[in-house]
């Protein structure tokens, strides 16, 4: 045991001693501690850390993480409908593997000649994204889709010198509650109806708060509640009449089948690509888009990163950089749109990874079967005594409220008799809307079978019976 | 028979390394359709679905659907595969090479066992709403990982969930923000005050959370101007939002003082310990006096960057702000471990769920391969190498380390070729593309850009000697070409993959094309244009 | 604002790629080494053991301990991880190049989702004697692959066991031997009957099994010679082994006609069906009269090459031959799967346990993912692809297709360049080597070196016409301009990772180095006996 | 369903039919079946092949195959202690990193030039093996140890013109087997025994079998049945004596701790790579080494390629290439020395990594570790009433004889009780050595901890009780 104790850490080639004798002679020191002299006695922590002690060895290590992770469940053990923001979707090998690469893992902020792969797989990346929601400028994502709607109205303030924003009721208290902490320095945030028949924007609601002083209109497609708004342009021609902007969330996976904001009257999309080829990892899987027209009100507005195509010194070479690189923080500093910084590029490079491999047809696809499964599951549901879904009579991709109120059965038990079947059921949104008491969000994805629907069904009649 | 080894070291000692990029001159994607090919197909619904419920999109409203498919390339599986892993060779990546030139950034060796961990499906298979019963696992690891927190700072209760530094940085602004309303004092503090050597977000972050930015710049040697700070806080101090070491790598020995003089004003201060690598277990955000800190786990914590994130950040506070942190919490009743919602004065969302929990796992993995010993080792061959590669930087003509002379610094050192590009017209910049022919670079550092021709080299723990004499023999041996041959350093590189850009397009709205669209729609006009006039 | 593509378009159709592979120019390993660097650490024995036992090495006999510790270089985890990632990017690899160039080795795409699933815990841990009962997953996969092969040849029984190729025909030569032996005819039967263009594996592993080798040279037309075949077959005839399509790309229409040759006599038929990738579902082992055929997994059933294996292969017999296959081989009693080893007249093992796993599961998931109509749309669209390559190289000036002229290939071609060498001087060697500038390649194909100056080309079903038609646009520049501009041929590569080798060291005993250390070895003693000469 | 029919598959890009088209009119065919002209009707197959439709998208083929895979309990999932010739060693996660590179996992038989790497790394490989087993010649891996093995012995005959060899007893009866086929056609194999108390080989028995005619002695260090020879020299030495070889078996990851062969006058040494860094994969981890001293007469005798050291027209660059490729089936057909094809360099590149990270350090630490773990298992088992281990006295490394002949309990029987607890007791070799009845090897390596050891012993306590 103690005989290992000198031993050079793995991590740390210059803990073994002959390179640290050699070096501290060249510098002309006696040892590591005379290299702190700027720290005064006073602040220096002469305790031990209340850290365990090391697993230096792999195997212990692995043996001790491994042990804590097998006391979690996942997904893929279980039957799964939690969405609301983190969806389960299938992902392709190929995207693990790109994003495994270790190149990919490790690079950082090389210039665009030792990283050209990164500015180039960024930049199909935004080219491919740009072609599915029908914009000519998507930016390096940022952090996630809270993130990207929150700056999105953000940009709106700015590009409109107006201080107010209009957000639809429609949204999660997590997004909504980001957007506020966001937009708090600055500007309101003022909350519009939906629908409470078919879970649509409620245009008189709309109409009634909208103002000169509103900056943005923000709707979502398909909205937290699962219903794709079907009067998308009359939202935005509401917004563009007072001089606002219509701002759009958009789940990038719909649009296979759905219409791009773009084609509704969206000036600013916003989204997380998620859906695109990331594992939920327990959230860890997210960025955010934010997408324009090509217009310099908008494009120096961003905050991210936008990387650019340009030639080179060697004729027939494409080049890529950063396009209006004085916009940002790194430049400016607090006169720099709000801030970049490291994000989420990792998902950005997967993202385009999956579009290239979905194609045109594929994600067609992808939206047609996805849509049929969770109309079968909705249709299936209905079936159950007392059991209501969809709970609200708009159109649905891959989501929908369940209404189990009638059932008498409260969805906290229903959903525990669900687990002890091991199967997650949708997300309650008892607590999170007043009006949706007793009401879950279901997701249902090209990941589920005629026989997962099935047996949810079967599961929830035994629930609820 | 030929002694290569002997040839290789009369080539020089240490030998520059006769590199050259992969360079694989890859199309665009969508320079690689092919109509009809797919990359992956979707599962097809069964017929018992299909039967259920019909064509379902037909059936929705004919404004909700899209007119057209995306015009996206249409690309075989292999295609796609090829095209990304050819992009991957055309990126350096800390795994590559010696990548000490990125400063500011810890970079450092992400060990490949924690990246197998984050990727177990029983991570990266858990949906963020579970019920708790069943991601016992995934929190403990969060709990855990903010008690090792607590142990490198002194703080009393940490936060996982920001994204990454900034969204740290704005996170503390927030706190801050909160508290002060709390207070009523909302309206009456709207300052915080930063150094310029501070790491830009905290003013940028600070900003965005609606805070007036007050920057102090350094003294004569180079440490944060104490006069200054005397100067700039008053009854309007929010705050002050601070890195040490600084980017310049210099310790701000009177820290404490900064520290008490804000909170004698009645503000708070938040420690940015993005640059913690070289003093984990050696100094700590509470003995400084510090309310508020953050970590990059990217950073000081190994976790990989991935070109740019998913990163990882977490933010401590003192007791007493607490209750302020973002919504929800671990918290652990001694048998279970549950998320804690029912915060009523906390900022509230950060960022989606609770932190980028694969980064997290790395992290903690990270913490429990090193203990408290290792951690404290990482600190100290971290300076040691930053001191040692300063010796051999300093021991080239034409480069100097600004500030704070014949001092040691802690992490990094922001060096300045002001001299050298004097004497020869040579940019820093051109330096670090140069250095890329030899599978290294730097880069000219960020803001503040006062020292002049800057770059910024940062040694971590995870560089060898031998490492370090390479990355210095390159960097010497382009500093005498520079004055030899400034022609081959300014036109380069010319091993990497790619070479010089035309700048030009990237400021014009009219050239700029950030999507393959815009860029062809612009050919098109451009052509279009020049026919016109022509 | 430059029209990149515009410009590119105008370099050609195809444009040819302005390449250059990595180039690290890495020490070997031992180079690495710095004193007291550590990689991995192995786990500490608990105190409780160390009390228990002591220090046991110490209690060995002093004969068996190792005297000094091994001389392994010394090297950091982070620099062992770059020493292997840069040399990996100094291979191209099919996942990176347009790989038809290896002709005769099905060089196709092995799709990612299987090697996922190969290296699933619930495969990479097992051990191969565990209990039946833990292992009915991979025993139903095996099970279930046979049953696959059986449709595929037409014959009656399989076993998964050879490790590659080769071995599959070392063990279908051993079970012929088996076969005469128990007839009785061991000693009369010592002649195998093989072609000149089947793979040399063929002849070389037959002659390992104890057996004489006939060859049959091609008749005028490049097929196999039906009179020679004749004439070779006698009473001393064990067996005919042999490709079918050839490494030519031909296809023997008579093999039915020589099966019933060789079974008029006694000797048994091996069909070599490493070449089935053009004719699966198409033409059967079992149509042509075979008793025994092998696949290689790594060839047509997509499993990776893995720069030489791990790889596998099966082999399958009619039901006559199935009591000599190797053991154990899986049953099924209609509810679980076992492997029986009571089988008397097998020949025994071939290799460990019950063959490659991990290779096995991989072939199981890509006949999966193409299923029977899939699988034939392999063979149609690898045969299309061949024969439109054939038609493009064709129209390069100095290339032919020996043998069979006007008729279609299956699934590649043997070329010859012989009228360019004569030409130009320059090889066949020198223009793959060139076509390596441009990140692709071809090998010059092995034994027999009867087509004069050849390269063989099978382009799978794997590759798009584009990449067909960028491949065959680098051939016909780099034939070009071994005319134009032999000097750059003949000096090739120029743009890979390293330079022609000196060869001389390789054939001589005084200056081979097959490892480090005999390299360093041969160092001194040459400098020695330099020294003494001077 | 029918609609997606005409799909062109994800891995077949030209079975897009407009590529089809474009490529069928260029060739002047009207459809693919004319490119099968030289096939007769009479050899076409008609029908349709009985294999299972297509799971063409990936979720579907995946639910499919971890079903299947689902069925497998794994030793990450047990505590295993069967080893056999197959080890349950720890991986380090770099090995796995580096044998997943797309480059060296697809790679093939490229030039010395673009395949410089896959050169480089099994020139590395073979180098540090070299210096494992102090041996200056090390081919590219074949398929496994049996095959090196056989290989090594056949290479004895070949060099000493000889055609007998004499294996100990002590092997496995699968490498026997094997040994027995692959020699059958020109080489007689004869047993000699092993002392029945000590397990080491037995002198007198090798002494009377040996003869002029002998071309190899053949033993193992440690045996099969896990006894350490401390006889080396004298076995060798008695080969040498009648001018035999003294060909060794050994596995490689004793020899941080262990003499290698070559110190104890073996010729040829041979064995399999599987314990540096392999995952058992129900016995696809596996890959033959054959070392030498580097003399022609040796060094022509291999079938396996070797790759050697050279300079190129670059001054200071290493190149490397095929030595005396003559030799090989490639150049020479049934000319060459057995045959060389596809095998395991993988496994070769991997343990090259393994050996690099461990070091002289890591390999001697392993050592010690195994054998204190395992002695400490033996000792624990041995306390069980009835139980005997180790059975053989002779010194052991990871593997020792269980003798629970004693406890009136079959090992069938002990083990299945194991099992039910979650243990895979080590292999049974009642059936195997006729003087082994009631035994079984266990293996015990640095991945079981003391708890683990404490837990087999408990359990085998109950098992026999
Ligand atoms: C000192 C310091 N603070 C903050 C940051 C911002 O971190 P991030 O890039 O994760 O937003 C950095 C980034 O390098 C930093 O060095
Ligand atoms: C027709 C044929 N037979 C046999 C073999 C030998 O296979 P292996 O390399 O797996 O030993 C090959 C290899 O390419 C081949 O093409």
């Amino acid at each position: 045991m103690g005989k290992r104790r000198s031993t050079a850490h793995p991590y740390i080639p210059n803990s073994a001693r002959a390179a640290k004798e050699a070096m501290l002679r060249e510098i002309g020191a006696a040892s590591e501690d005379d290299l702190y002299e700027d720290i005064p006695e006073a602040l220096r922590f002469r305790g031990r850390l209340a850290i365990p002690e090391a697993l230096a060895s792999e195997p212990e290590l692995r043996r001790h993480v491994e042990g804590l992770l097998a006391k979690n469940r996942s997904c893929a053990e279980s039957l799964n409908f939690l969405g609301a923001g983190c969806t389960q979707h299938f992902v392709p090998a190929v995207c693990d593997e790109i994003n495994a690469r270790a190149e990919f893992l490790t690079a950082y902020a090389g210039e665009p000649y030792d990283d050209h792969g990164r500015f180039q797989s960024l930049f199909d990346y935004a080219s491919l994204m740009g072609e599915l929601l029908n914009m000519d400028v998507v930016n390096v994502p940022t952090y996630d889709g809270f993130q990207a709607t929150a700056t999105g109205l953000r940009m709106a303030a700015r590009i409109t010198g107006r201080s107010e924003v209009l957000v639809s009721r429609a949204v999660s208290a997590d997004k909504l509650s980001k957007i506020r902490d966001y937009l708090r320095p600055r500007i309101r945030v003022q909350l519009f109806d939906f629908d409470p028949v078919t879970g649509e924007p409620d245009l008189a609601s709309l109409e009634e708060a909208i103002s000169n002083e509103t900056a943005a209109v923000y709707f979502e497609s398909p909205s937290y509640l699962g219903v794709i708004p079907s009067c998308g342009d009359d939202v935005s021609a509401t917004a563009h009449d007072v001089g606002a902007l219509s701002v759009v969330g958009v789940d990038p996976s719909t649009l296979g089948v759905l219409a791009p904001p773009a084609d509704y009257g969206a000036d600013i999309v916003v989204g997380d690509l998620q859906p695109l080829g990331m594992h939920m990892a327990y959230g860890g899987g997210h960025a955010g888009f934010i997408a324009t027209r090509d217009e310099p009100r908008f494009v120096l507005e961003y905050p991210s990163r936008l990387f650019g195509i340009t030639s080179t010194s060697v004729e027939g070479e494409y080049g890529f950089g950063d396009v209006a690189f004085e916009r940002t923080s790194f430049a400016l500093r607090e006169g720099g749109k709000e801030w970049v910084g490291t994000a989420a590029a990792l998902w950005g490079i997967t993202a385009g990874a999956y579009l290239a491999l979905l194609g045109p047809q594929g994600m067609r696809e992808l939206g047609e079967t996805i849509l049929q499964r969770s109309h079968y599951a909705a249709k299936r549901l209905a079936r159950i005594p007392g059991v209501r879904a969809p709970r609200f009579r708009g159109a649905f991709f891959h989501e929908f409220v369940v209404d189990f109120s009638r059932t008498g059965k409260s969805v906290t038990r229903i959903h525990r008799a669900l687990l002890r079947r091991g199967i997650f059921g949708g997300k309650d949104l008892s607590s999170e809307f007043a009006s949706l008491k007793g009401c879950a969000l279901y997701s249902v994805t090209e990941v589920h079978t005629k026989g997962d629907l099935d047996r949810l069904a079967d599961a929830i009649e035994e629930a609820v019976a | 028979m030929k002694d290569i080894p002997a040839i290789r070291a009369a080539q020089g000692a240490p030998r520059l390394r006769d590199f050259h990029q992969a360079r694989w001159d890859e199309p665009v994607i969508f320079e690689l359709s092919a109509e009809g090919e797919r990359g992956v197909l979707v599962p097809e619904t069964e017929p018992g679905i299909e039967r259920a419920v019909g064509d379902v999109a037909a059936s929705l409203p004919r404004s909700v659907l899209r007119a057209a498919p995306p015009a996206l390339p249409e690309i075989s599986q292999n295609r796609v595969l090829r095209h990304y892993l050819r992009l991957s060779q055309e990126n350096l990546g800390a795994d590559l090479n010696v990548d000490v030139g990125q400063g500011t950034c810890t970079m450092k060796y992400s060990p490949k066992v924690n990246d197998v961990l984050a990727r177990s499906p029983k991570l990266a298979e858990l949906h963020p709403l579970q019920d708790e019963e069943t991601v016992q696992g995934i929190l403990e690891v969060m709990y855990r990982f903010e008690g090792f927190l607590k142990a490198l700072s002194g703080l009393d209760a940490f936060s996982l969930q920001p994204g990454a530094g900034s969204a740290a940085v704005y996170a503390n602004a927030s706190i801050i923000r909160a508290y002060h309303a709390s207070r009523g004092e909302a309206d009456q503090r709207r300052e915080i005050i930063t150094t310029v050597f501070s790491h830009p977000s905290n003013a940028a972050c600070a900003k965005t959370a609606g805070f007036d930015i007050v920057t102090l710049h350094p003294d004569a040697d180079g440490y944060p101007d104490w006069k200054a700070l005397q100067a700039a806080v008053s009854e309007r101090t929010a705050g002050l939002m601070i890195t040490n070491p600084e980017d310049t790598g210099i310790f701000n020995p009177r820290i404490r003082e900064f520290v008490d003089a804000v909170h004698e004003v009645g503000g708070l201060c938040a420690y940015d310990q993005a640059n913690a690598n070289g003093i984990l277990g050696i100094t700590r955000a509470k003995e400084a006096g510090f309310d508020l800190c953050h970590f990059n786990l990217h950073k000081t914590f190994s976790t990989p960057h991935g070109c740019g994130g998913p990163a990882g950040a977490a933010i401590g506070v003192t007791r007493k702000l607490a209750r302020f942190l973002p919504v929800p919490v671990v918290t652990f009743d001694g048998r279970r471990y549950h998320l804690d919602y029912d915060r009523p004065d906390s900022i509230g969302k950060i960022r989606p769920w609770y932190g980028v929990a694969p980064v997290i796992l790395r992290a903690y993995a990270w913490v429990r391969s090193l203990g408290p010993d290792g951690l404290r080792e990482v600190a100290r061959v971290a300076v040691l190498n930053n001191n040692y590669l300063l010796k051999k930087m300093l021991e080239i003509r034409g480069v100097s380390a600004p500030y704070a002379k014949g001092r040691r610094r802690i992490e990094q050192v922001r060096y300045s070729w002001a001299d050298l590009t004097r004497e020869t017209g040579v940019h820093s910049e051109d330096l670090g593309l140069r250095a890329a022919d030899f599978g290294v670079h730097y880069w000219t550092s960020h803001h503040p850009w006062i020292v002049q021709e800057p770059c910024t080299l940062e040694p971590t723990e995870s560089y060898s000697k031998a490492d370090l004499d390479e990355y210095a023999a390159i960097i010497r041996h382009v500093a005498e070409e520079a004055r030899r041959d400034p022609e081959t350093v300014k036109t380069a590189p010319h091993r990497s993959t790619v070479h010089r850009n035309d700048p030009s397009p990237m400021d014009d709205p009219r050239q700029w094309a950030i999507t393959w669209r815009a860029y062809r729609r612009k050919l098109r006009e451009t052509a279009g244009s020049g026919r016109r006039k022509a």
